[in-house]
């Protein structure tokens, strides 16, 4: 009973959006866009889920004076005062005000930020990483530096105009059957999984592997 | 005077910089208010435009009238992943993730066989026999494709004649890393230079000519 | 022998090196010229072909982590569909990116042009959801959007008469990071044939190129220098933009001006590749003797 | 089969009906041979009226629901566009249209035709070539599953990322350090992260066998109470279930940078022996895989992002590509139920290349009939 529910479950909402998708009449479209919006719900209600294991595990750190208390201090601090002013938010115009200026001045600076470390992260990648010790790596290593040079008003310059359009070779014909090749052979895998998941033979993510 | 927001911007991206010569209370501040401070961002966010507008609006305004009576169903599921903290039913938190997993596992097979393997499969039958530079870059494409296809063959070792196909694969793939490598580092780059232009330009200059 | 040591340079003194690249042009601006390309020209001339007649959905699908990019190449994109007063429906399948990314650049080009806000333009907001939300507004889009991004409802808008559903939309450009420019070109287009054109970070850029050969994209602006070959296309076509983008925080924002700090970053990188190969091949050379 | 009788009876009457009204307003009309049927492959409600006309001039459309009843335009079109969608017919209701051209005062009609009634259709024609492929892998999957129960060995060629597996536990198990596993920053609905899971199972009955301690961060709500399910499961089945502790499989935050932010801090604090990146990444990844380098953890990446493979590439120990990622269940329980799935995958990725090899050479020498078949609508 603990297992067969769930698999059944999966099979019959798992087959349902591939009858839909062939067959277009009303019946089975209006409960396909049905249930889009309502997994959405499901969605929008797993969030405080993650925010209950927040607090259970920065609660305990804090209280038993773990290394690192006063960190985890900050971060329930952070998600009360931005939980709070968002969920009124959702009721009070003025309370929308705050949450935006803190998104904008605090939470959308530090992404910002963090995703510019990446500029820092891709040099020292590229130094390591670009060595011609064999060949496949040589490949990769002129592969590279032709598009740099070819992204760049620069490249163009030093080669009288023939980097940008070599770039934009190797970007549109062999970059593109390689991408043209794993992105056929990766859907096939997606969709082999995908039949495992609905027929029931793949189960690891329900936790209920033999039993 | 600068406000008090464009300080505490500068000063942050300060802290998480900071992280490029080695992990520092600064850092470690500046993590721990992102964590606890996005996470609240998007509660608020899922509350202001998803739980609220399609779920509560209707409980709480239509009920009894027309009311949609099947919300209760994304409701239920909703509420069934909390049934994990009641250890005698746990189990039932499984049907929730059952239907979520589900539905998307029927959504993705449709989208990839249709969306995405149809249409890729559809622009390798290319023209080879004329055209001029187009033929031959076809040609070079098909054989791309195939060879990536190849090597990714499961049901047989990388030997003799499927061997060097893999190896023509390989090389194709070479290409296609490091070319995308080398074309996404101005992307990276440019989000380094919007971070700086805003301490250059928005916090030190009016702080110096201020 | 010290060479073998400068194998395993501190990654710090790399990360100073991209720091100053960085900084300099920031600090003392240079001006390096930019051509265009065929992905980008083709996103042009198809909006040189539309009028008021025809409506153009432009969909926000960024967050603030994307904005250097993809933020000039919004403020170009709608100057030139406001120019050409065609019919713009703005939304955002990206959390983040209706709220903050389309009302900052809708604002900033708005003001531009005398336009009415619910007949020349709208901006629909966010709603979440991705491939669902796409999947219904093919039906309509009003039902979707039932409110714009300040509450406003839709219904009784003029614009949203021209913009029903995907049949009356003549091009969708997406601004997008990730997964969502995709499910523009692979799900919405192959099913309701709306073409699609997507303006998309560098790093997306790759993965696009496929769907643009597959004709799944009649277009690709591909990361800072994308927006920058567009600036440029726009500023020879129409002199009212040229005069734009001479103002002194228009010129700071602009991608031209972004490419100076690409130019010189790209060159330390490359720099560094070359002289990392360098010494790893006297090491070897020097081990093997 | 009664109600069928009356319908047809009704056509046949209706166009007998339609027909002398036809001729006198024929010759005049731009438009000529106007036809109607109900529009294919949609959910009802529709009908599509097509017609031959060369002239570049606006036409009305207009509809009665009976041959001489009033007639009332419901739409524009353009004469050379030859086509009008109606989307406002009532299914099951009879419906007669012709096209008004005005030049001046007099407005001239192209004939009449009708009844035409729109219906709610049972299947998607333009969608035929995605169905084949649909049940040709359901069926593949079925028959390679059977003949793997029947016992017959299944062949599976060596992942170098999916081997290392076993080493990189046995290394933090020596060294006595941790283990990062983070699967992906997307939910459930991913089929990455399912994958990344299977491999999580993998790994967490090992790390409960040899003690090694793990840890799985999560940044999206339904993953993470996916995974503890699965970790939880696996330390069952090792026999180890006293030794499962709630903080194994954490929850940090939502965003994905503040996720990148918080992973980054506890790599250098904790110094994990081996990082296991599997699942679904975007730009953060390089984030992960370089800070990991830099603290000299073993590294397996595994994902089926395109745009991040070559981040992984050049800064992993080993990395799973694509489909590499979606075979690792097969591989790694070596079931023979799932490595046949393995197999029907690669026949039907045979097919595919068979098909677009004809296809190629069919089209070469004139006939685009198979590259037409992969139209997707």
């Amino acid at each position: 009973m603990k297992r067969t529910v769930p698999l059944v479950l999966t099979f019959i909402i798992g087959m349902y959006p591939i009858f839909a998708f062939f067959v277009p009449h009303r019946i089975a479209s209006d409960l396909n866009d049905r249930l889009d919006t309502w997994l959405i719900i499901v969605a929008a209600f797993a969030l405080p889920l993650g925010a209950v294991n927040v607090f259970m595990i920065n609660l305990s750190k804090i209280s038993q004076r773990r290394k690192g208390w006063p960190y985890s201090i900050v971060i329930l601090a952070g998600l009360v005062v931005m939980g709070s002013i968002g969920i009124a938010g959702a009721y009070r115009q003025d309370s929308i005000g705050q949450f935006q200026y803190l998104f904008q001045n605090i939470v959308s600076p530090l992404q910002s930020t963090m995703f510019s470390l990446l500029s820092f992260y891709v040099a020292s990648a590229a130094y390591r990483a670009f060595r011609a010790r064999n060949l496949d790596a040589g490949i990769l290593l002129v592969s590279a530096i032709v598009v740099m040079m070819g992204r760049i008003p620069f490249g163009d310059m030093l080669s009288h105009g023939s980097m940008t359009p070599l770039s934009e070779w190797l970007m549109t014909i062999p970059n593109t059957a390689a991408q043209r090749g794993i992105i056929i052979g990766a859907a096939l895998g997606a969709a082999s999984m995908s039949i495992r998941i609905i027929l029931g033979i793949e189960r690891t993510y329900l936790g209920s592997g033999k039993d | 005077m600068i406000p008090i927001g464009i300080w505490v911007n500068a000063l942050l991206t300060l802290c998480i910089l900071s992280f490029l010569y080695k992990d520092n209370p600064f850092f470690r501040f500046a993590e721990s208010l992102f964590a606890g401070l996005s996470l609240g961002y998007y509660i608020g966010l899922t509350m202001q435009n998803t739980l609220r507008p399609n779920l509560l609006n209707p409980v709480i305004h239509e009920f009894g009238v027309n009311f949609n009576y099947l919300l209760i169903i994304p409701a239920a599921l909703g509420i069934l992943l909390y049934f994990r903290y009641i250890p005698r039913i746990s189990w039932m938190a499984r049907i929730a993730l059952a239907v979520y997993v589900g539905y998307y596992s029927g959504v993705t097979l449709v989208q990839k066989l249709h969306g995405e393997i149809l249409p890729q499969a559809r622009d390798t039958v290319l023209p080879v026999t004329h055209g001029g530079a187009n033929a031959l870059w076809n040609i070079i494409m098909i054989i791309g494709v195939f060879s990536v296809l190849i090597y990714f063959y499961f049901s047989a070792e990388h030997k003799g004649a499927l061997g060097r196909v893999s190896r023509v694969g390989i090389w194709f793939l070479m290409i296609s890393f490091g070319a995308s490598f080398g074309y996404t580092v101005m992307a990276r780059v440019s989000l380094l230079m919007g971070r700086f232009s805003f301490l250059v330009n928005t916090w030190i200059r009016p702080m110096i000519s201020g | 022998m010290n060479l073998k040591k400068m194998l395993f340079i501190d990654r710090r003194i790399i990360y100073l090196l991209v720091a100053a690249g960085a900084l300099y042009p920031i600090i003392r601006p240079i001006g390096l010229p930019v051509i265009p390309t065929k992905p980008v020209a083709a996103l042009y001339d198809a909006v040189e072909k539309m009028g008021p007649e025809n409506a153009v959905i432009v969909s926000f699908d960024y967050g603030p982590s994307s904005e250097p990019e993809l933020n000039p190449m919004a403020g170009a994109i709608l100057r030139h569909l406001f120019l050409r007063k065609i019919k713009v429906v703005v939304l955002a399948l990206f959390p983040l990116g209706g709220n903050e990314e389309a009302k900052s650049e809708l604002n900033k080009v708005v003001d531009e042009y005398d336009l009415q806000y619910g007949v020349d333009y709208v901006n629909l907001g966010y709603k979440e959801g991705g491939q669902a939300v796409m999947k219904r507004m093919a039906i309509s889009i009003a039902d979707v959007f039932p409110v714009d991004v300040d509450g406003r409802p839709t219904a009784d808008m003029p614009i949203m008469a021209q913009a029903k559903n995907y049949s009356d939309i003549s091009l969708l450009i997406s601004l997008a990071t990730g997964i969502i420019g995709e499910w523009w070109a692979n799900l919405v287009n192959p099913q309701f044939g709306v073409p699609v054109s997507v303006g998309c970070t560098a790093v997306s850029a790759p993965k696009y190129y496929a769907y643009l050969r597959a004709g799944q994209m009649m277009s690709l602006l591909g990361g800072l220098k994308g927006a920058s070959e567009y600036e440029k296309l726009l500023k020879d076509g129409y002199a009212s933009v040229r005069q734009t983008y001479e103002k002194p925080e228009e010129k700071k924002a602009s991608a031209t001006t972004g490419m100076d700090v690409q130019s010189i970053v790209h060159v330390i990188i490359i720099a560094f590749i070359v002289f990392g190969n360098v010494i790893f091949f006297a090491t070897r050379k020097e081990g093997s003797k | 089969m009664r109600r069928v009788l009356i319908f047809i009876v009704s056509v046949a009457l209706g166009a007998l009906l339609s027909a002398p009204g036809r001729s006198q307003t024929l010759t005049d009309s731009p438009v000529q041979a106007l036809r109607a049927h109900d529009t294919p492959s949609d959910a009802g409600r529709c009908i599509t009226l097509t017609w031959t006309a060369a002239q570049v001039v606006p036409v009305s459309v207009l509809r009665a629901t009976s041959p001489e009843g009033d007639f009332e335009t419901i739409g524009e079109a353009v004469a050379s566009d030859q086509t009008f969608a109606d989307y406002r017919a009532e299914d099951k209701q009879a419906y007669y249209y012709k096209l008004g051209s005005t030049a001046g005062e007099v407005t001239v009609y192209s004939s009449t035709f009708g009844p035409v009634f729109s219906k709610s259709n049972w299947l998607h024609t333009g969608r035929i070539n995605a169905l084949v492929l649909t049940v040709l892998m359901f069926a593949l999957i079925v028959v390679y599953i059977n003949t793997a129960k029947k016992g017959k060995p299944l062949f599976i060629r060596r992942i170098a990322g999916l081997a290392a597996i076993d080493e990189a536990i046995g290394r933090a198990t020596e060294m006595g350090k941790k283990m990062l596993y983070i699967p992906g920053i997307m939910s459930i609905s991913d089929i990455q992260t399912i994958a990344s899971l299977a491999i999580l199972q993998h790994v967490a009955k090992q790390s409960a066998i040899y003690g090694t301690n793990l840890e799985v961060p999560n940044k999206d709500p339904l993953t993470f109470s996916a995974a503890r399910e699965t970790v939880k499961q696996a330390y069952l089945e090792a026999g180890k279930p006293d030794q499962y502790k709630e903080e194994m499989v954490t929850y940090l935050t939502y965003d994905q940078f503040a996720y990148a932010a918080s992973v980054s801090g506890k790599m250098v604090r904790e110094m994990p022996a081996t990082n296991f990146l599997i699942g679904s990444f975007y730009a953060e990844s390089l984030i992960f895989a370089e800070t990991g380098q830099f603290t000299g953890a073993l590294q397996i990446a595994g994902t089926a992002d395109v745009p991040q493979l070559p981040f992984f590439v050049t800064t992993c120990d080993y990395t799973l590509m694509g489909e590499e990622l979606f075979a690792a269940s097969a591989y790694l329980s070596r079931e023979p139920v799932l490595l046949g799935s393995i197999k029907a995958q690669d026949m039907t990725k045979a097919v595919i290349m068979v098909f677009v090899a004809a296809g190629i050479i069919l089209l070469n020498v004139g006939f685009p009939i198979l590259r037409n078949m992969l139209v997707a609508r």
